[in-house]
C-alpha cells in the first residue's frame, strides 16, 4: 500500500509543478520547427531564432514584410552620403527600452561594438567589415598595437544620431543592418549580470526576468522544447500597432504531431517541409500556402574536388548533367520545389540574373565523360554519397545514385551519416560527394555565390578558382547594380563551368496558415515579423476569399470574429 | 542498514565516478563538437567560443575542472564578454549547456525533470495498476480465454514500437473520439495517451511477469496450504500468491522506473512534451558535452538510487533476505 | 455411517508423456477418532488420494475422472467452490509433509494462524491472536507470544510443524489429513509430533488419516492401515495384522525395510528391487509383479482384485475387513511368518 | 545386481521383457532428448518453431522469390492499398535493382530470372509512398532485422555466457567484482553509448572490415550481454552449490569437465530462453534506432526502418493502414512465436512440469 500512495503522491506533485507552467492559451501561436538555440542577436541568425528576435528587438531599420523594402525602425529617418561611405541615422526621440531607460544612439554603438569584440565570438562581426577599422579591431590591431575603439567608425555625436563611416561602399549595408545580428542589447542589464553572476550571466542576462528588450514584444517565459511566450510591450513606440498581446512560439520538430496541433487548434501557422505522401492531401485547402512562394535557399551536392576522378571537372559536369532535376521535385518532394541548374535559386535574384546552365541531354553527359577517359568498360571508380540522417536526404540520394548508375556507369555507395558526423566529414573533406544546402543571409546573388571563394570555410569542397575569388571581389565593391549583376554572372559562369557541386533544387515556403492570419507574407527567406501580424475580421476574411480564385476548400477560420486588429496593417501598404 | 548505505554510497561514488570518466572522455573522442555547423563560423570565431567553455585547454586539464571547482586560471573579460567559470560537478555544478545558450545544465534539468516525472509516474501508475491486474486475472482464470487474450495483450504491447502506439492512440482518442488534447503539456488530460504509450510495454512485461511469478506461486506448498485452510480464492491469490509472486516485478522495477522516468525521446517528441528524454539523445546529438554529462550522471544516479529503494523493499518483502546480500 | 467414505476414486494427470493413472479405485473409510493410514512408496498415489478428499489436486493437470467422497453425506466432490471452502480447515484440516515449504515465506506465523480464525469464524484480529497464541501454546511451541511474529525461517523444522499442526487443529476439525507429517524431521522430533497427534487426537476426538511410506511409524500410531502401490490399494487391515501377517508381496517388502531395533545382525535389512513402473503405460498385470519375489505367469496377465480375505461371513469376525489384491497372499502370509523364508520353491511354475 | 535380477526375470512372461526394455531406455534418455520429446508434445510451440523457421528459410531464399524489387521507386504512383484479387501477372516487369548484394545472394537473383522470367507477385500488401511494394520489403526487411536479432544475440549469448560464467565459477572477491563492473555498465544510458559508439565508429575508414551493420550488431549484442551474464551466473552460483556438482568434484572431477558435463546443459536452458527474449528487444532497439536515423544503411530496408516509416502514414488526412499495419503485424507476430516458442522451451528444459492456476 505504501508504494502505491507514494506513488499516487508522486504524480499529484509532478502534476502541480507542470500545471504550474500551463497558461491559457495566446492570442496567437505557431510553430517555430525548434528551439531556438539563443536569443542573443550577436550570437544566431536562422529563421526560428530570427522570428522570435524581431519580435523582441528592434533595430534601425526594419524590412517591409513583403517587398523586403526598408522601413524605419528604431531610426525614424537616415541619410547616406553620395559616395555611399557615411550613414547618419536619427533616432525616434523619447524611445524607451523595455525597462523604462531611454533608447539612445549610444546603445547602438556598444552593441555594435560587443559584436566587433572577439570574445562575444559572433559570427556576423564580418557583417561590419566594411565599417572604417572594423576589421582592425577585430582582429585587435590597432595603433600601438591594441585595439582602439576610436578609430572605429562608428560614432554617437549626440543621444539620438548615430554615424556610419564605411571604408569601401556597400550597395546592401542597410539590408545588413535589418538582418538580426545588429539589433541592439541593453548592455546594462548584461553588465548588471555579470557583476552578480560571474559563473553563467551569459544566460542569465537572457533570462524572463532580466532581458530588456526594445522591440514590439517582451519575453514572458520560456521552457525549452516547449514553448517561448511573446507579451506585448507596452513601451514599444508603435505599441498601439501591434495587434496580439500575446504570442507562443512552439519548438515542435516532429511535423506529423505539429499537424496535428494545427488541426486541432493548437496552433495557427506552421511552416516546415510537409511529407510528400500528404502534399496532395493539402494542396486543395485554402490554409496551405505553396507554390508561388520561393525560398532562398538551395539544395545541392558538394563535390569534393582534391580526389581523382572528381578533380577533373568533366567529370563533376557529366554528374551534373545526367541528374533529372524535374523527377526529384516533381515526383518525389511533390511540394512546388523548383528544380535548380545554377547556384542562385530561380536563376533570378533583383536585378540578378544566372547564366545559362548547361544543356541537360545524357549524351552530353556520356560525351564529357568519355573525354575524361571514362566509359561503360572502364566505369567510374565505386564513390560514396554521404548524407545526414533524414527520409528525404535518403530517398533522393537513392534516385541519384540510381541515375548514376543506369546512366553513367557508376558504382554509388551510400553513408547516413548522423548530423555532426556528416558536418565533421565534409569540414574534413572527408567525403567524395555529400548532400548540402544553403540558405541566403540577406536577398542577395552573392550570399550564394559567396561560398565558394577560396577563403570560404563554408567552401568546403577544395575547390580553387583565382578569377572566381577576384570576380567576387570586385562585385563587393561596385556600386552600380546593373554592373554589378554583370561581375556576379561572370563568377557564377566559372562556377557552372567547373561545377565544384551540382545544384538540384530550391526550397519552397509550405505555410499551413490560419485564413484569418494577416500581415503575413510568404517571402523568399521565411522571415516573418511578428509586429505585423493581425487578426482579420470576417469582413475582411470574407473578402480575401471572394479575391482567390480557384475552388479552394474553406477551412474553419479560428479567431475573433471581429478580428484582432492591428493598425499598423491598415495605415499604409504594408 | 547504515551500513549497508554507507556501502552502497561508496559504490555508488565510485560508479558514478567511472561512468561520468567514461562518458567524458567517449564523448571527445566522437566526431566533430559542440560548435560545428552548417553555416561554418570564420576561425577567430570558432577559437573564441572554444576559449569561452575552456575547449581550447588540454583534455586533463577540461576534465580536472569539469571535476571539481579547481580554479585552473581564467581569461580577462571584456565589456562583458569573457570566459565562463563554473563550479564543477562536485559542487553541483553541471556548467553551460551548449546548445542550449541560455540555458545551465542545471536550468535545463530543473525545467524538464518535474515533467518528466510526472509523465513517468504517471506511466508506472498505469502500468502497475493494469500490468499486475492483468496478471492476476490470468492466474485466476488460468489457460481460459481471459489468460489467451491477455498474453496475446501483453506480447502485442511488448512487441508494438511504442511510436506505433503512440500514432494510434493518437488517431484513436483524438480524432476518432475527440476526448483528449493531441499533445502538448499542462494538464493532466495532456498525460493520459503520452502516459499510457509509455506504460504500455510496461504494463505488459509487469503483466507477464506477475503472470509467472503468480503461476510459480500458486504451485507451492504454502498456497496448497492455505487452501487447505480453506481461504477463500482472493486471499490465497492476493495474499498469499501475489506476495511471493510480485518479487521478481519488483526487481525488474528498479531499471524500468529508472527507464520510464528519464522519458521517451520518442514519446515526448510524439506528444510534443518537454521532459529529459529527448536530451539523452539530442545533448548526444548535438554534441551538447555538458549537458550530455549531466544527463549521464542523472541517469546514473537515479539508477542507483532506484536500485538501493527496490532492494531495501524487497528485504521488507522477503524477510529471508538479509540486506547486506540484496 | 461413516465420518467420511471414499468411493472408487479415480484420479489422471495429463502429462506431456500422456495420461497418468495416478490413483485408480480408491475407496476408504474413516470413523470418528480413528487412525487411518494411508502407506506406499513416494509416487504410489497416497499423497494425491489423501489431497483429492479435499479436491487440492492441481488442475490441470490433474482430473478427477469419477468416485465420491461423501463427507457427512455430503459428496465434496461436487460441493461449491463455496462450501469447499467452508469445509477445508473447518471441518477437514491437512498438515502437509514439508514443514519447510508449507509455511508462506514471507508472512509472519501469527498472520498465517489468524486468518484462519478470521475466515472460518469471522473472529477480529485481536481475539483471533489471542486464540491462535493459546494454540502455539498447545503444541508445545516456547514463547508463544514471540513465535507469532517470527517468520517461518526463523522455526526449526519441528517448530514448522508444531504450528502447522496447530493451524490445522484451530477450529477443531473432525478430521486431520497428515500428509507424511513428519518426514522431512529427524527422527527425535518425529516422535515429539507423533506423540503429540496423538495427544491431541484423544483431547479433541479427531479422526485422523495418516499418510506416510514409513510402516514402522505407522504402526505407533495407526488403528487401520490401507497399502497403496501404482494407484491403487493392495491391502487394507487392522495395523495389528498387518504387522502379523502382511497378505502382499509388496507389504511385506516395505515391511522388511523398516529398520527395527529387534532384528539381529543376520537379519539383514532389505530392500525391494526395481522400482516403481511407469504409470503412463498400461499395466495389463499386477503392477508390482516386474518386482515381485512371488511372481506367477497370472501375474503378469490379470489383474488381482482387491479381495476380502474372508470366505464366509462368518470369517469376517476373524479376518475384519480385512483386504489384499494378490493372488498368492497365502504364500507371502505363510512366508512373512517364517523370517527369512524363501518363497515356495514347490510352486514354481515349470 | 543385475545378474540376480536377470535370472528372476528370466521367465517366460514376454510382456515384462517388453516393458523392461522400455524402462531402461527412458532412464537413459539424456536431457536434450527428453526436453525434444516434450516440446513435441507442446503443440503452440512446435507450430512456433515450424513458423519461425519458415520465415528463417523465406528470408533465405528471399532473392530467388518471385518478388518485385525492394527498392525500385515508381514515384509517380499514389501508395496502392493492398490488393485483395490475385493480381493479374505481369502488369509491370520485374527490374532487377537492389543494393550491393553477396554473390550469393546474386546467384539467387539469376535463378529467379532463369525460373520465374519477368513474372512477380502483384502488391499484395500495397506499395508504400515511393511506389515501392511492400511484401517484398517486408521479406527483404525480414532478412535484415532476423539477421541483426540473431547476430546480436549471438554476441550478447557469447559474452554474457562467458563472463557470467567466470563470475559464478571463480566466485567471491572477483565474482562481487564483476558484477559490479556490470551495475556500473547497467547505469550507462543505452542511447548514449549507441550513438557515441556509432559516430566514433562510422569515422574510422580504415577498419574496412567492420561494414555499419556489423558494428550495430556488436553495439547492441555489447548492450544485451549484462542482463545474460547476470542470469547465468546467478545459475552457475547456485549449480555450484547443487549436490551433483559437489559429487563430481568429490569424485575428483576436473573443473572443466564439471563445467562441460554439468553446468552447461543445465544453464543451457536460461540461456535458450533468454536468448528468445533477446531477438525481440533486439528487433525493437532496431526500430528505435532507425526512428534516430542509425539503424541500417539505406537503400536497405529492416522491419525497424519499415515501422518508422508508418509513423508518417498515420495523419487525420489519410491513414494508410497498410503501412502501419502490416510492419506491426511482422514484428509482433515474431515476438508472438518466439515468446511461446520461449515458454515451450523453459517448460521443456525445466524438469519441473509447469503447473499454473488455483485449484477449486
Amino acid at each position: 500500500m505504501a508504494p502505491a500512495a507514494a506513488l499516487l503522491a508522486g504524480i499529484g506533485w509532478a502534476m502541480a509543478v507542470a500545471s504550474q507552467s500551463h497558461r491559457p492559451p495566446a492570442d496567437f501561436t505557431f510553430n517555430n520547427n525548434s528551439e531556438v538555440s539563443t536569443l542573443d542577436p550577436a550570437s544566431v541568425s536562422s529563421v526560428p531564432e530570427g522570428r522570435i528576435l524581431r519580435g523582441l528587438y528592434e533595430g534601425l531599420v526594419i524590412r517591409d514584410p513583403k517587398t523586403f523594402a526598408i522601413l524605419p525602425g528604431a531610426a525614424e529617418s537616415w541619410e547616406v552620403s553620395d559616395d555611399g561611405l557615411r550613414y547618419t541615422f536619427h533616432l525616434r526621440p523619447s524611445q524607451v527600452w523595455s525597462n523604462g531607460d531611454p533608447l539612445t544612439a549610444e546603445d547602438f554603438v556598444s552593441s555594435f561594438r560587443r559584436v566587433l569584440t572577439p570574445t562575444t565570438a559572433s559570427p556576423f562581426a564580418d557583417f561590419l567589415d566594411a565599417v572604417v577599422g572594423a576589421e582592425d579591431f577585430q582582429a585587435g590591431r590597432g595603433p600601438g598595437g591594441n585595439a582602439n575603439w576610436d578609430s572605429v567608425g562608428i560614432r554617437a555625436p549626440d543621444a539620438l544620431t548615430l554615424e556610419i563611416e564605411l571604408g569601401s561602399a556597400r550597395p546592401y549595408f542597410l539590408q545588413l543592418l535589418a538582418t538580426t545580428a545588429l539589433l541592439p542589447v541593453h548592455m546594462k542589464t548584461l553588465r548588471e549580470m555579470q557583476a552578480r553572476f560571474p559563473g553563467s550571466w551569459n544566460a542569465e542576462w537572457l533570462k524572463p526576468e532580466n532581458l530588456v528588450t526594445n522591440g514590439p514584444y517582451t519575453l514572458a517565459s520560456r521552457r525549452i522544447n516547449d514553448r517561448i511566450r511573446l507579451e506585448r510591450n507596452p513601451r514599444y513606440w508603435d505599441v498601439d500597432h501591434v495587434a496580439f498581446r500575446t504570442i507562443d512560439a512552439l519548438a515542435v520538430e516532429h511535423w506529423g504531431t505539429a499537424l496535428n496541433l494545427y488541426l486541432t487548434g493548437g496552433c495557427d501557422w506552421l511552416d516546415g517541409s510537409v511529407p510528400p505522401l500528404y502534399v496532395g492531401k493539402l494542396r486543395d485547402r485554402e490554409d496551405f500556402r505553396l507554390g508561388n512562394s520561393p525560398y532562398l535557399g538551395l539544395y545541392f551536392y558538394r563535390i569534393n574536388c582534391t580526389q581523382p576522378p572528381f578533380d577533373d571537372a568533366r567529370v563533376r559536369r557529366a554528374l551534373s548533367i545526367a541528374i533529372n532535376r524535374d523527377v526529384i521535385c516533381e515526383k518525389l518532394l511533390k511540394a512546388g520545389q523548383e528544380p535548380c541548374y545554377t547556384f542562385v535559386p530561380w536563376g533570378k535574384l533583383g536585378p540578378y540574373e544566372s547564366p545559362l546552365a548547361e544543356e541537360q541531354t545524357l549524351a552530353r553527359a556520356r560525351r564529357l565523360l568519355l573525354d575524361a577517359g571514362y566509359s561503360a568498360e572502364r566505369p567510374l571508380p565505386r564513390f560514396t554519397v554521404h548524407y545526414n540522417t533524414a527520409e528525404s536526404h535518403r530517398d533522393i540520394a537513392e534516385y541519384v545514385a540510381s541515375v548514376w548508375r543506369l546512366a553513367l556507369f557508376a558504382d554509388v555507395g551510400f553513408a547516413n551519416q548522423e548530423w555532426k558526423v556528416w558536418l565533421d566529414s565534409q569540414n574534413r573533406l572527408d567525403y567524395q560527394i555529400s548532400r548540402s544546402s544553403w540558405i541566403a543571409d540577406y536577398p542577395d546573388a552573392s550570399s550564394f555565390l559567396g561560398i565558394f571563394t577560396s577563403d570560404n570555410p563554408n567552401n568546403r569542397t577544395g575547390w580553387k578558382n583565382a578569377s572566381f575569388d577576384s570576380l567576387m571581389m570586385r562585385s563587393d565593391r561596385e556600386l552600380d547594380p546593373q554592373r554589378r549583376a554583370q561581375l556576379l554572372a561572370q563568377a557564377e559562369r566559372i562556377l557552372l563551368d567547373e561545377m565544384p557541386a551540382i545544384p538540384l533544387y530550391s526550397y519552397v515556403s509550405q505555410n499551413l496558415v490560419n485564413p484569418r492570419l494577416g500581415g503575413f507574407f510568404s517571402n523568399p527567406l521565411g522571415e516573418q515579423n511578428p509586429k505585423f501580424w493581425y487578426f482579420k475580421s470576417d469582413d475582411e476574411l470574407w473578402q480575401d476569399r471572394r479575391k482567390r480564385v480557384g475552388a479552394m476548400e474553406i477551412v474553419e477560420a479560428r479567431g475573433p470574429a471581429a478580428g484582432l486588429y492591428s493598425k499598423a496593417a491598415e495605415s499604409g501598404a504594408r | 542498514m547504515i551500513g549497508f548505505l554507507l556501502r552502497r554510497a561508496l559504490w555508488f561514488a565510485f560508479t558514478l565516478w567511472a561512468v561520468a570518466t567514461l562518458a567524458f572522455f567517449l564523448m571527445r573522442a566522437a566526431p566533430g563538437g559542440p560548435f560545428t555547423a552548417e553555416r561554418s563560423v570564420p576561425p577567430s570565431v570558432e577559437l573564441a567560443l572554444r576559449a569561452r567553455y575552456h575547449l581550447d585547454w588540454p583534455m586533463w586539464k577540461q576534465y580536472l575542472s569539469y571535476i571539481g571547482p579547481l580554479e585552473l586560471g581564467s581569461r580577462g573579460a571584456f565589456t562583458g564578454d569573457g570566459t565562463q567559470t563554473f563550479g564543477g560537478v562536485l559542487a553541483g555544478d553541471f556548467g553551460p549547456s551548449f546548445k542550449y545558450r541560455d540555458f545551465s545544465v542545471n536550468d535545463v534539468l530543473a525545467q524538464s525533470l518535474p515533467v518528466s516525472l510526472g509523465l513517468g509516474l504517471t506511466a508506472l501508475f498505469f502500468a502497475i495498476v493494469i500490468g499486475v491486474s492483468a496478471g492476476v486475472l490470468c492466474a485466476l482464470y488460468p489457460r481460459g480465454k481471459i489468460d489467451f487474450g491477455v498474453r496475446l495483450l501483453a506480447t502485442a504491447g511488448v512487441a508494438i514500437p511504442n511510436f506505433v502506439l503512440a500514432s494510434m492512440l493518437i488517431l484513436l482518442f483524438v480524432f476518432l473520439l475527440p476526448l483528449l488534447p493531441v499533445a502538448g503539456w499542462g494538464t493532466l488530460q495532456h498525460s493520459i495517451l503520452p502516459a499510457a504509450a509509455l506504460g504500455a510495454p510496461v504494463a505488459a512485461y509487469i503483466a507477464r511477469l506477475v503472470r509467472a511469478g503468480l503461476f510459480d506461486a500458486l504451485a507451492q506448498d504454502y498456497v496448497r496450504t492455505a487452501i487447505a485452510k480453506g481461504m477463500p480464492t482472493h486471499i490465497v491469490v492476493l495474499r498469499h500468491a501475489l506476495r511471493a509472486g510480485i518479487l521478481p516485478v519488483v526487481s525488474y522495477l528498479g531499471p524500468a522506473t529508472a527507464a520510464i522516468l528519464t522519458g521517451s525521446l520518442v514519446i515526448e517528441k510524439i506528444f510534443f512534451i518537454p521532459g529529459t528524454g529527448q536530451h539523452f539523445v539530442n545533448s548526444a546529438l548535438n554534441r551538447d558535452y555538458t549537458l550530455a554529462m549531466g544527463v549521464t550522471i542523472l541517469y546514473t544516479g537515479l539508477v542507483f538510487f532506484l536500485n538501493t529503494v527496490v532492494d531495501v523493499i524487497y528485504t521488507l518483502l522477503d524477510p529471508r533476505i538479509p540486506l547486506e546480500e540484496a | 455411517m461413516s465420518l467420511l467414505e471414499v468411493k472408487h476414486l479415480r484420479v489422471r494427470f495429463d502429462t506431456a508423456r500422456g495420461p497418468l493413472q495416478a490413483v485408480d479405485e480408491f475407496s476408504l473409510e474413516l470413523e470418528a477418532g480413528e487412525t487411518v493410514a494411508l502407506v506406499g512408496e513416494s509416487g504410489s498415489g497416497k499423497s494425491v488420494a489423501s489431497q483429492a478428499i479435499l479436491g487440492l489436486v492441481q488442475s490441470p493437470p490433474g482430473v478427477i475422472e469419477t468416485g465420491e467422497v461423501l463427507f457427512g453425506g455430503e459428496n465434496l466432490l461436487e460441493a461449491s467452490r463455496q462450501r469447499l471452502g467452508q469445509v477445508r480447515g473447518r471441518e477437514i484440516a491437512m498438515v502437509f509433509q514439508d514443514p519447510h515449504s508449507a509455511l508462506h515465506p514471507l508472512l509472519p506465523i501469527g498472520v498465517q494462524l489468524c486468518e484462519v480464525l478470521e475466515v472460518h469464524e469471522g473472529l477480529p484480529r485481536k481475539e483471533a491472536w489471542k486464540r491462535c497464541v493459546r494454540a502455539l501454546d498447545e503444541v508445545g511451541l516456547s514463547d508463544p507470544e514471540q513465535r507469532m511474529e517470527a517468520y517461518a525461517h526463523e522455526l526449526s523444522g519441528g517448530m514448522r510443524q508444531r504450528v502447522l499442526i496447530a493451524m490445522a487443529l484451530l477450529c477443531r476439525p473432525k478430521i486431520l489429513i497428515a500428509d507424511e507429517p513428519t518426514t522431512a524431521l529427524d527422527a527425535t522430533v518425529q516422535v515429539q509430533i507423533l506423540d503429540l497427534l496423538r495427544r491431541l487426537q484423544r483431547d479433541h476426538g479427531t479422526a485422523i488419516l495418516f499418510v506416510s511410506h514409513d510402516l514402522g511409524l505407522v504402526g505407533r500410531v495407526a488403528d487401520r492401515v490401507l497399502v497403496m502401490y501404482a494407484g491403487r490399494v493392495i491391502e487394507s487391515a487392522d495395523a495389528m495384522q498387518v504387522f502379523e501377517r502382511p497378505m502382499h508381496p509388496y507389504t511385506l517388502g516395505l515391511l522388511e525395510s523398516v529398520p527395527r531395533l529387534s532384528r539381529t545382525s543376520e537379519m539383514k535389512l532389505k530392500s525391494i528391487p526395481g522400482s516403481p513402473p511407469d504409470m503412463t503405460q498400461p499395466i495389463a498385470g499386477c503392477a508390482f509383479a516386474p518386482r515381485c519375489e512371488f511372481v506367477r505367469q497370472r501375474c503378469t496377465l490379470e489383474r488381482p482384485p482387491l479381495a476380502s480375505l474372508a470366505k464366509s461371513v462368518s470369517q469376517v469376525l476373524l479376518v475384519g475387513g480385512r483386504r489384499s489384491a494378490c493372488f498368492e497372499r497365502e504364500r507371502v502370509g505363510r512366508a512373512a511368518e517364517s523370517p527369512g523364508g524363501l518363497p515356495g520353491d514347490e510352486e514354481r511354475v515349470p | 545386481m543385475s545378474a540376480e535380477l536377470r535370472q528372476r526375470w528370466d521367465l517366460p512372461g514376454a510382456p515384462m521383457e517388453a516393458m523392461l526394455v522400455k524402462l531402461d531406455r527412458q532412464r537413459g534418455q539424456s536431457l536434450w532428448k527428453i526436453a525434444a520429446q516434450r516440446l513435441r508434445a507442446d503443440r503452440a510451440a512446435r507450430f512456433s518453431l515450424w513458423f519461425l523457421l519458415f520465415l528463417c528459410g523465406a528470408s533465405l531464399i528471399a532473392p530467388a522469390l518471385p518478388l518485385p524489387s525492394p527498392i525500385a521507386m515508381h514515384v509517380d504512383l499514389e501508395p496502392l492499398g493492398p490488393q485483395v484479387s490475385w493480381p493479374t501477372a505481369g502488369t509491370r516487369k520485374f527490374e532487377r535493382e537492389y543494393w550491393r548484394l553477396s554473390a550469393l545472394d546474386e546467384q539467387l537473383v539469376s535463378l529467379r530470372q532463369l525460373a520465374f522470367k519477368e513474372w512477380q507477385t502483384g502488391p499484395i500488401l500495397g506499395t508504400d509512398s515511393k511506389g515501392r511494394d511492400l511484401l517484398s520489403r517486408l521479406v527483404w526487411g525480414s532478412r535484415t532485422s532476423l539477421f541483426v536479432a540473431l547476430a546480436a544475440a549471438v554476441t550478447s549469448l557469447v559474452i554474457g555466457v562467458l563472463y557470467g560464467a567466470l563470475a559464478g565459477l571463480c566466485g567471491g572477491r572477483i565474482d562481487r567484482l564483476m558484477m559490479r563492473v556490470v551495475d556500473g555498465l547497467y547505469a550507462l544510458p543505452f542511447t548514449f553509448v549507441v550513438i557515441f559508439v556509432l559516430g566514433l565508429l562510422s569515422t574510422t575508414k580504415s577498419v574496412a572490415g567492420i561494414s555499419r551493420e556489423a558494428v550495430f550488431i556488436l553495439a547492441i549484442g555489447a548492450l544485451y550481454w549484462l542482463t545474460m551474464a547476470r542470469v547465468v551466473r546467478g545459475q552457475v552460483l547456485s549449480l555450484k552449490q547443487a549436490e551433483f556438482v559437489l559429487a563430481a568434484r568429490a569424485q575428483g572431477a576436473s573443473t572443466a569437465w564439471i563445467l562441460f558435463k554439468h553446468v552447461v546443459p543445465n544453464v543451457a536452458s536460461v540461456v535458450i530462453v533468454y536468448l528468445t527474449l533477446t531477438v525481440p528487444s533486439v528487433i525493437l532497439s532496431e526500430a528505435f534506432l532507425s526512428f534516430l536515423g542509425l539503424g541500417v544503411e539505406a537503400p536497405k530496408v529492416s522491419w525497424g526502418v519499415l515501422a518508422v516509416e508508418a509513423i508518417e502514414a498515420a495523419s487525420p488526412l489519410r491513414v494508410y493502414w497498410w503501412l502501419i499495419l502490416f510492419p506491426s503485424l511482422a514484428i509482433a507476430v515474431v515476438l508472438l512465436a518466439l515468446n511461446i516458442l520461449g515458454d515451450g522451451l523453459r517448460d521443456a528444459l525445466d524438469p519441473r512440469t509447469d503447473v499454473g492456476g488455483v485449484p477449486r
